[in-house]
């Protein structure tokens, strides 16, 4: 049986240590992400070393980047862009994809045909592409990178979604919440999300590392977060040159995505449960 | 050793949720002899299914055997290693479930999930296994018996499909055929055609049976032996004229008394005889509207007819012909092509959408299968709260106290109400899906086969349960069921119908002399108590021509 | 290091492999148009000019045998006989009249389109003698014919995907954005031709990819490496570097018609706060020399070495952002990765800034549309300007008062004065003269920072030999192709 | 194929006409946000306003660019993808052979990443929960979260510039023997593979352990059947229909979302192609692009629909 974590048992619900993990580290993460101005040790611009892809050193824990400067700065700020965006652009994604397709199967007809048309055909077009051409047209901002990512990873989001309510859909309590007069918004809202809401949230999952990836992608593209700031995608592109040296440069910000996307999944899939007994 | 099987102080423990272990089975001790059929029966959770799984040496996940020994022809099943239980798995012991739509594979044709078992087992050439096969088809009285394998199983029918379940199950040879319900989700005139084959079959081979089912008229027909469940413990062993006729355990007399039918007394003040609802002419069905503004598949055809204040209509006939279409149609969510429907002396309109919501409320309907009618995400506390809250404005303590209410009209506990559907027994289950239409307040219920898949003691429960409701509340039903005991035993009127069409209406005083060929042919197929019922059934050859459905 | 293989005697036969950094559907081989470095080799192959320069800068002719002027107004070009170009027919002054006179044409959409315009009319006078008038005198015409665009094409020709030119290859197959092979043409008109029997040529955009593609063998040249990338280079044996310092700058734009470059003091306090030392060591790593904030390189013989760059002082910037009262406003920057390395510099500045308390927005635009939508544009933007042979050309592109691409919009009557008079001068010594004083001018009064001249450096497989530096760029001023061998 | 296969197919070919009309509408306005036309950015830093005005009417780029794009829709109608802008060669051609090689790129990769993804996702979950699942779990999120460049690069650097085993370069059109084929091909395939093969194990797992769950697997145990019969015979046949959907929306990446396998190995392919047209402002170009790899979405998420139809009787 799994180990579970003994408080959270207490208040009826069974957390398995490889969900704890998980959250550890994205808290942690967060947390770097809120503090980071305050903690680190150089200005992100500075360039303090003389020389590049420094190695790891009393001075400069991370070593130094491709220009000198101080990468331990440069993760803990890059953490406030790839979380921040990342975060924000999938769970715009998310929502606004989960809500259309269960609109989408809850009222269909043309309402489902024309959309679904019209999401397949955003859907076509590669990722990459649209993001270069919106931020080749409107500039790269903050906002702009989080409403592109999040535009482009819609209908993904509202495929899976909608088909996983169409089953639903089927489902005689639904036809109970109609005949009794339901609106739409209650159907989709109190009735068909809770039974969608765990595969919904697997994706959220493994569509969050898309996002990084897809951020990281557009960095290599030279579009992104605007310098001396840098998101990690950034950091590893920026930095590519010192892999053959290893350096901590390239590498750092590499496991630190690795960290962050593993332990988002890890904790979607090992999410509290509550304890319900058949027989209790 | 001369038994077949012998189970002996059998435990099984559950793991639940929160890590908690469960003893589902206490104790159970249990001899079967070769040739003998011996039934399970006993109300839903009582360990049946769980008791005739481990004769395989399996349980469900989260379970597990924590003590005693089931003994198969001397080799005992729990001590077995999962390698050597494959090898008994199919040759000496088989199983038919529950439910053979599920059970088979969908994406595979019959023949060859028949056959699998003796490639599994490697106990005969391919083609020797389909002509084995085949034998049992036609033993099994399958229609088209050389082709019928070809199929894939949703294109047979479920009592064909039944059947072919139970020749999968025999064509390993088997010493032990383990029969779990295969009749419960069947309709009478399809049961009888099932359990005939089967009988026939297990006497030809001198197989050994364990059936397993809540009906104890069923049972009557085909066991030679009765055990009692109750709570994982056996309350009660005998032949079957014992147990039907020298019950000697409270329990097994409960169980025979639910079986008495108890038609509809007069006990009931009906205040006056208006017009509740109307349906004239009423057409529904599926699929793309054809050149005529009709549907392609007319599941209900030209149907009329008049419910009245305080007085309930039942609906019967076989499965397929239209009765749920029908009642989804007048509860508005399948709109009628044709026809009109007058409810309060108001004109009802054909969808939900055009309804007002006042319309909505006084008519509810409750649907057959309580687990997809209650969202397993929502505890029966929201789901009863719902409706109060929507039709009602209630709120906090005021809401409260009405789900209270709710939860004790139905006879449930009202620490039930912060679980979750899949936390409670069927009985239970539909027990909630009844308190959710009360809930709403209405004039008419329209129940679909809301008893089908409860035991007789639940089910009678249930239908004293809509009794005394609508003493109390002055309800109005229209009941739809297969079984005809339990529409006789609530309904003022009665309506057969049959591919679609009315085809007769009867009131309980004629019941005992239906009109129409087909009304006489469902009557006579309702199993009695009487062990010869079934083989002393002669049902008119030409009717079954006509009606029946081989 | 590639200085060491001169000695040895060429080698004939082999197949070079060479990547630039660019490459796209654009590519073309119609030399007016030509606009990536990947354009300028493969033209560099496949044509001739009338003129070029040597390592030292110095003109020497090629398709052309004299090109003189008495005035240098009216210019007599003689033309080598017996050239005769890869589909067999001779080269006349025909040719040359086509070649020059259609960069004047807007549909062509020839990139040296301004150049052009001072010439007024081509004429051939016999079958190897053209006259080309010129609209004001220019004693640097024989240099200006040595630009990369003004490659001797056939006569009439539309269809340039063909390749045909006079060059030391002829083109086997092209497809743009993929890439190119050449192979020696057998009837060169120089003694010997070319040494390799084929050449390939292609882009690899990214940088770690070019410099991998060399080190794993794929490639014997890999052009314009990141300073970076010298480490990984240098560690390894059997390669080279290439280093080149020619007049290619990236540099800071203040536009003087603007906010808030028209205040004056701004503008002197951006030449204080730029670090040139920092920018040469930490963002070039030491692949740059200081500049002065005027475009003529040391590398010419008209550079201004009395001209000393601005020391980075940010005290005096402070004290000039505050008569100018703009600290603590917000002053946006647009860099982008199409001009080299400004992003790192205008992090720089934005570092350098931050500690004196101005605050300068770093706006990182996309390459893509770059020189179309910001540059020239923007109140404060980067640029980066390619090498051109003569002052003449620099100032008149960049800084007289009708200038096409008058970054700073610096305007002086003087200083266009000076240029009419100076491009006219035979005598080389007054020229300097007066280039050295429009030096400090620019130097002075214009709103450009120009930090430090950028060098080139290509890697260089060690079995690759004949590769030397030239002034008009890296990879030999991109005509390396009919020069190298392969040793081994 | 029964009819209502074909009836699928006629129903798909004429909402897929649709969804390009949709998307080449889309393409449009979104290259028309873009800044700059062919002829400010051919010309670069040459672009005086004389120069742009010359060389727009040299390439007939006087018209409003909605006229240019209906008539390229017409000419698109007849067949005919128009001119490249840039060039004047024809878009076909230009397309032709890179398309070629995109097509041989990813179905290479789908013949590797594929089988692969399957056996990992179907043994996952055939030993669910244990900590072999796991680890293909972790493995998979791992691999997918490092930046493709990252992987394209470290693999570039220790087997071709260290080991020197395989070219640092696939130029598709090198390939003579097989042998060559997987040396060229080898990098980029390993490199996609990454990329693709994460969401194709999850979305198998997660499939096959749902039937796993199903009375008729129930049913197979309690013939005796072993667990390799019960997971291949019963549960993959049924899980067909989500795994294939999950197959075919990770191939659909392969034919357009590889622009940066493209750039690391030079590989000549559309999406690198596409790029281009959008730097360039090459309308008919990025508009023949977006065509192609809206195509190939809709051909593959058809062809899964059909795949799943087929393998289930009931909609057969
Ligand atoms: N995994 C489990 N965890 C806890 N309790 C379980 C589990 N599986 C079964 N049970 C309990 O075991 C008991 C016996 O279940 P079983 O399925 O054998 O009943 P049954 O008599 O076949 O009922 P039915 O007529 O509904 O089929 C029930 O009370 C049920 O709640
Ligand atoms: N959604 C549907 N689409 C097409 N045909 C349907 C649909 N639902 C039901 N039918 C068909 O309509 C007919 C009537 O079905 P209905 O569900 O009303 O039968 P029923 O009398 O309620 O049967 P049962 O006793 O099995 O519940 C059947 O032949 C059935 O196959
Ligand atoms: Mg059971
Ligand atoms: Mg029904
Ligand atoms: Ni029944």
């Amino acid at each position: 049986m799994n180990p579970s974590i003994p408080l959270l048992q207490k208040f009826g619900y069974r957390f398995s240590w490889v969900g704890m993990i998980g959250l550890t580290v994205i808290v942690f993460w967060g947390i770097v992400a809120l503090i980071a101005p305050h903690i680190i040790p150089h200005p992100v611009g500075e360039i303090v070393d003389e020389d590049y892809f420094g190695a790891m050193s009393s001075r400069f824990w991370l070593g130094s980047d491709y220009l000198g400067r101080d990468m331990l700065s440069r993760v803990l700020m890059g953490a406030r862009y790839t979380v921040g965006i990342s975060l924000a652009a999938v769970s715009i994604a998310c929502f606004s994809g989960v809500v259309l397709g269960m609109t989408a199967a809850v009222i269909g007809g043309w309402f489902d045909a024309a959309l679904s048309r019209f999401l397949d055909a955003m859907n076509s077009i590669p990722g990459k592409l649209s993001g270069l051409v919106v931020v080749a047209a409107v500039g790269s901002s903050i906002t702009v990178l989080i409403v592109t990512l999040a535009v482009i990873y819609t209908p993904g989001a509202y495929r899976f979604a909608r088909a996983l309510a169409v089953n639903i859909n089927t489902m005689d309590y639904i036809t109970v919440a109609r005949t009794r007069g339901e609106g739409i918004f209650y159907i989709i809202g109190s009735e068909i999300l809770p039974n969608i809401i765990g595969p919904v949230l697997a994706d959220f999952g493994l569509r969050f590392v898309f996002i990084v990836l897809l951020l990281s992608g557009l960095s290599f593209l030279g579009l992104g977060v605007q310098p001396p700031f840098a998101d990690w995608g950034a950091l590893v592109h920026e930095n590519v040159g010192g892999l053959p040296f290893g350096a901590p440069a390239v590498i750092v910000p590499s496991l630190a995505i690795a960290s962050l996307t593993i332990s988002v999944n890890l904790l979607i899939d090992n999410l509290p449960k509550k304890i319900r007994d058949r027989s209790a | 050793m001369e038994n077949l099987v012998e189970i002996r102080d059998l435990k099984v423990e559950a793991t639940t949720d929160s890590g908690r272990c469960v003893d589902i089975i206490k104790g159970v001790s249990l001899d079967i002899a070769a040739g003998e059929i011996v039934a399970l029966i006993g109300e839903s959770g009582s360990g049946k299914t769980t008791i005739a799984l481990t004769l395989m040496g399996y349980t469900r996940s989260r379970c597990r055997i924590s003590g005693g020994s089931v003994r198969i022809a001397g080799k005992d099943m729990v001590t077995f290693s999962e390698r050597e239980r494959a090898g008994i798995r199919g040759t000496k012991v088989a199983y038919v479930p529950q439910s053979a739509a599920a059970a088979f594979n969908p994406t595979k044709r019959i023949i060859d999930q028949v056959i699998e078992v003796t490639r599994i087992h490697e106990l005969m050439p391919v083609e020797q296994a389909k002509e084995k096969a085949i034998e049992l088809f036609r033993a099994l009285s399958l229609p088209d018996p050389d082709t019928i394998g070809k199929r894939y199983p949703h294109q047979v029918s479920g009592g064909q499909l039944q059947r072919l379940s139970a020749a999968m199950a025999l064509i390993g040879a088997p010493k032990l055929v383990i029969f779990d319900e295969p009749t419960t989700a069947l309709d009478v005139t399809t049961q009888i055609e099932v359990l005939r084959a089967f009988k026939s079959v297990m006497k030809a081979g001198g197989i050994s049976g364990v059936y397993v089912s809540h009906d104890l008229a069923v049972v009557a027909q085909i066991a030679d032996r009765i055990v009692v469940l109750r709570n994982g413990e056996v309350q009660e062993v005998g032949t079957t004229t014992d147990i039907l006729s020298r019950a000697r355990h409270p329990y097994t007399r409960q169980l025979l008394a639910a079986f008495e039918p108890r038609p509809r007394g007069d006990e009931i003040v009906v205040t006056g005889r208006e017009v509740l609802l109307e349906v004239n002419g009423l057409v529904a069905g599926y699929g793309p509207l054809q050149a005529d503004q009709l549907p392609l598949i007319r599941a209900v055809k030209d149907v009329s007819l008049t419910v009245r204040k305080g007085r309930n209509l039942g609906i019967i006939g076989e499965s397929g012909c239209g009765k749920s279409t029908l009642a989804r149609t007048i509860a508005g969510i399948l709109p009628p092509s044709t026809g009109n429907m007058i409810f309060e002396n108001r004109k009802l309109a054909g969808t939900v959408r055009q309804r007002s919501r006042d319309q909505l409320r006084e008519m509810q309907i409750v649907f057959q299968y309580a687990d997809t009618a209650l969202n397993p995400e929502k505890s029966i506390e929201e789901i009863l709260g719902r409706p109060l809250t929507f039709y009602h404005g209630m709120k906090g303590k005021k809401r409260d106290t009405r789900i209270e209410q709710l939860l004790d009209m139905v006879h449930l506990p009202r620490s039930l109400r912060h679980r979750r559907p899949q936390e409670l027994s069927g009985g239970q289950k539909q027990r909630v899906n009844f308190a959710r239409a009360l809930a709403a307040e209405p004039k008419l219920i329209i129940c679909d086969e809301i008893t089908s898949a409860l035991d007789t003691v639940v089910a009678a429960a249930i239908i004293d349960l809509l009794k005394e409701l609508q003493r109390d509340l002055s309800l109005s039903y229209i009941f739809i069921s297969h079984d005809l005991s339990v529409v006789e035993a609530i309904c003022d009127e009665i309506v057969v119908m049959y591919g679609g069409r009315k085809v007769e209406e009867i009131t309980p005083a004629d019941l005992k002399a239906p009109q129409h060929p087909y009304s006489k042919l469902l009557f006579s197929s309702v199993p009695k108590l009487d062990p010869q019922w079934l083989d002393s059934l002669k049902l008119d050859p030409e009717l079954i021509r006509t009606y029946g459905h081989g | 290091r590639a200085t060491s293989a001169l000695a040895a005697t060429p080698k004939s036969g082999g197949h070079l492999k060479a990547a630039g950094w660019s490459a796209s559907t654009a590519d073309t081989l119609d030399p007016a148009k030509a606009s990536l470095s990947t354009d300028y080799v493969r033209c560099c192959a496949l044509y001739n000019r009338l003129t070029f320069l040597d390592k030292s800068g110095v003109t020497r002719m090629e398709l052309a045998e004299r090109v003189e002027s008495s005035d240098a107004k009216v210019w007599t070009v003689k033309l080598r006989s017996g050239v005769t170009f890869h589909d067999g027919k001779t080269l006349s002054s025909q040719d040359v009249v086509f070649s020059l006179m259609r960069h004047l044409n807007p549909d062509v959409g020839s990139k040296v389109n301004s150049i052009a315009k001072q010439i007024t009319s081509v004429r051939a006078i016999d079958p190897l003698t053209a006259e080309i008038t010129l609209a004001n005198p220019n004693a640097d015409l024989p240099t200006i014919l040595a630009m990369h665009h003004f490659m001797i094409v056939q006569d009439g020709t539309t269809d340039f995907s063909k390749g045909i030119g006079t060059g030391a290859f002829k083109l086997e197959s092209f497809e743009p954005g993929v890439k190119s092979v050449a192979v020696k043409n057998p009837n060169y008109f120089k003694s010997g031709g070319a040494h390799i029997d084929s050449f390939e040529y292609f882009a690899i955009s990214d940088d770690n990819a070019r410099v991998n593609a060399l080190l794993s063998g794929d490639i014997q040249l890999a052009a314009s490496i990141k300073p970076r990338s010298m480490k990984l280079v240098e560690s390894q044996p059997g390669f080279a570097l290439s280093q080149t310092t020619s007049g290619n700058y990236t540099n800071l734009n203040m536009r003087l018609d603007m906010e808030p470059g028209s205040k004056a003091d701004f503008v002197a306090g951006m030449k204080n706060l730029i670090n040139r030392e920092q920018i040469q060591k930490s963002v070039m790593r030491g692949l740059a020399e200081l500049a002065n904030d005027q475009p003529v390189s040391p590398a010419s013989i008209y550079y201004n070495a009395e001209l000393k760059p601005k020391a980075f002082d940010p005290e005096k910037a402070k004290f000039h952002f505050q008569k100018a009262g703009l600290v603590g406003q917000s002053i946006p920057v647009i860099a982008s990765d199409a001009a080299t390395s400004s992003v790192d510099m205008a992090t720089l500045v934005q570092q350098a800034g931050a500690e004196i308390g101005m605050k300068f927005d770093v706006q990182r635009v996309p390459s893509d549309g770059y020189w179309s939508n910001y540059w020239l544009k923007a109140p404060v933007h980067f640029g980066n300007i390619n090498p051109r042979p003569t002052p003449d050309i620099l100032f008149s592109l960049l800084y007289s008062s009708d200038a096409p691409w008058n970054e700073s919009k610096f305007k002086s009557t003087k200083f266009d004065g000076m240029l009419v008079e100076a491009r006219g001068l035979l005598d080389q010594a007054k020229r300097k003269a007066i280039y050295d004083e429009m030096q400090v001018m620019i130097s002075e009064q214009a709103g450009t920072v120009i930090p430090v001249f950028l060098s080139n450096v290509d890697a260089l497989s060690a079995k690759l030999k004949g590769l030397e530096a030239n002034p008009l760029g890296g990879q030999m001023g991109y005509a390396f192709a009919e020069y190298v061998w392969l040793d081994g | 194929m029964s009819r209502y296969v074909l009836d699928l197919i006629a129903v798909r070919l004429l909402i897929a006409a649709l969804t390009l009309l949709i998307v080449s509408f889309a393409v449009f306005f979104a290259t028309a946000m873009l800044p700059g036309d062919t002829a400010t950015i051919l010309l670069g830093q040459a672009a005086t306003p004389e120069a742009i005005a010359g060389l727009r009417s040299a390439m007939h780029l006087d018209d409003p660019a909605y006229l240019r794009f209906l008539r390229w829709l017409g000419g698109l109608a007849s067949g005919d993808l128009g001119t490249s802008y840039v060039n004047n060669v024809p878009v076909a051609q230009l397309i032709g052979g890179r398309f070629v090689n995109t097509m041989r790129l990813a179905g290479i990769t789908a013949m590797f990443a594929v089988p692969l993804a399957l056996t990992l996702g179907i043994t996952a979950a055939m030993f669910r929960g244990s900590l072999y699942d796991r680890s293909v779990t972790i493995l998979t999120i791992g691999v997918i979260s490092i930046p493709e460049f990252m992987v394209a690069t470290a693999a570039v650097l220790v087997f071709s510039v260290y080991l020197k085993w395989l070219p640092a370069l696939s130029f598709a059109n090198d390939v003579t023997s097989v042998w060559q084929l997987l040396k060229v091909y080898a990098m980029p395939v390993i490199s996609l593979t990454f990329v693709v093969a994460a969401q194709m194990i999850r979305m198998t797992r997660a499939a096959v352990i749902d039937t796993l769950s199903t009375p008729y697997v129930e049913t197979a145990l309690l013939k005796g059947a072993s667990r390799p019969r019960i997971i291949l015979r019963h549960a993959l046949p049924n899980a067909v229909g989500p795994i294939v959907n999950a197959i075919a929306l990770s191939l659909s990446y392969l034919v357009g979302g590889v622009i940066i396998v493209e750039t690391i190995f030079n590989y000549p392919g559309i999406a690198k192609l596409m790029v281009d047209g959008v730097a360039t402002r090459d309308l008919p170009l990025i508009q023949s692009c977006a065509m192609i790899f809206c195509v190939g979405y809709l051909s593959l998420i058809t062809l899964a629909d059909i795949v799943a139809i087929l393998a289930n009787p009931r909609l057969r």
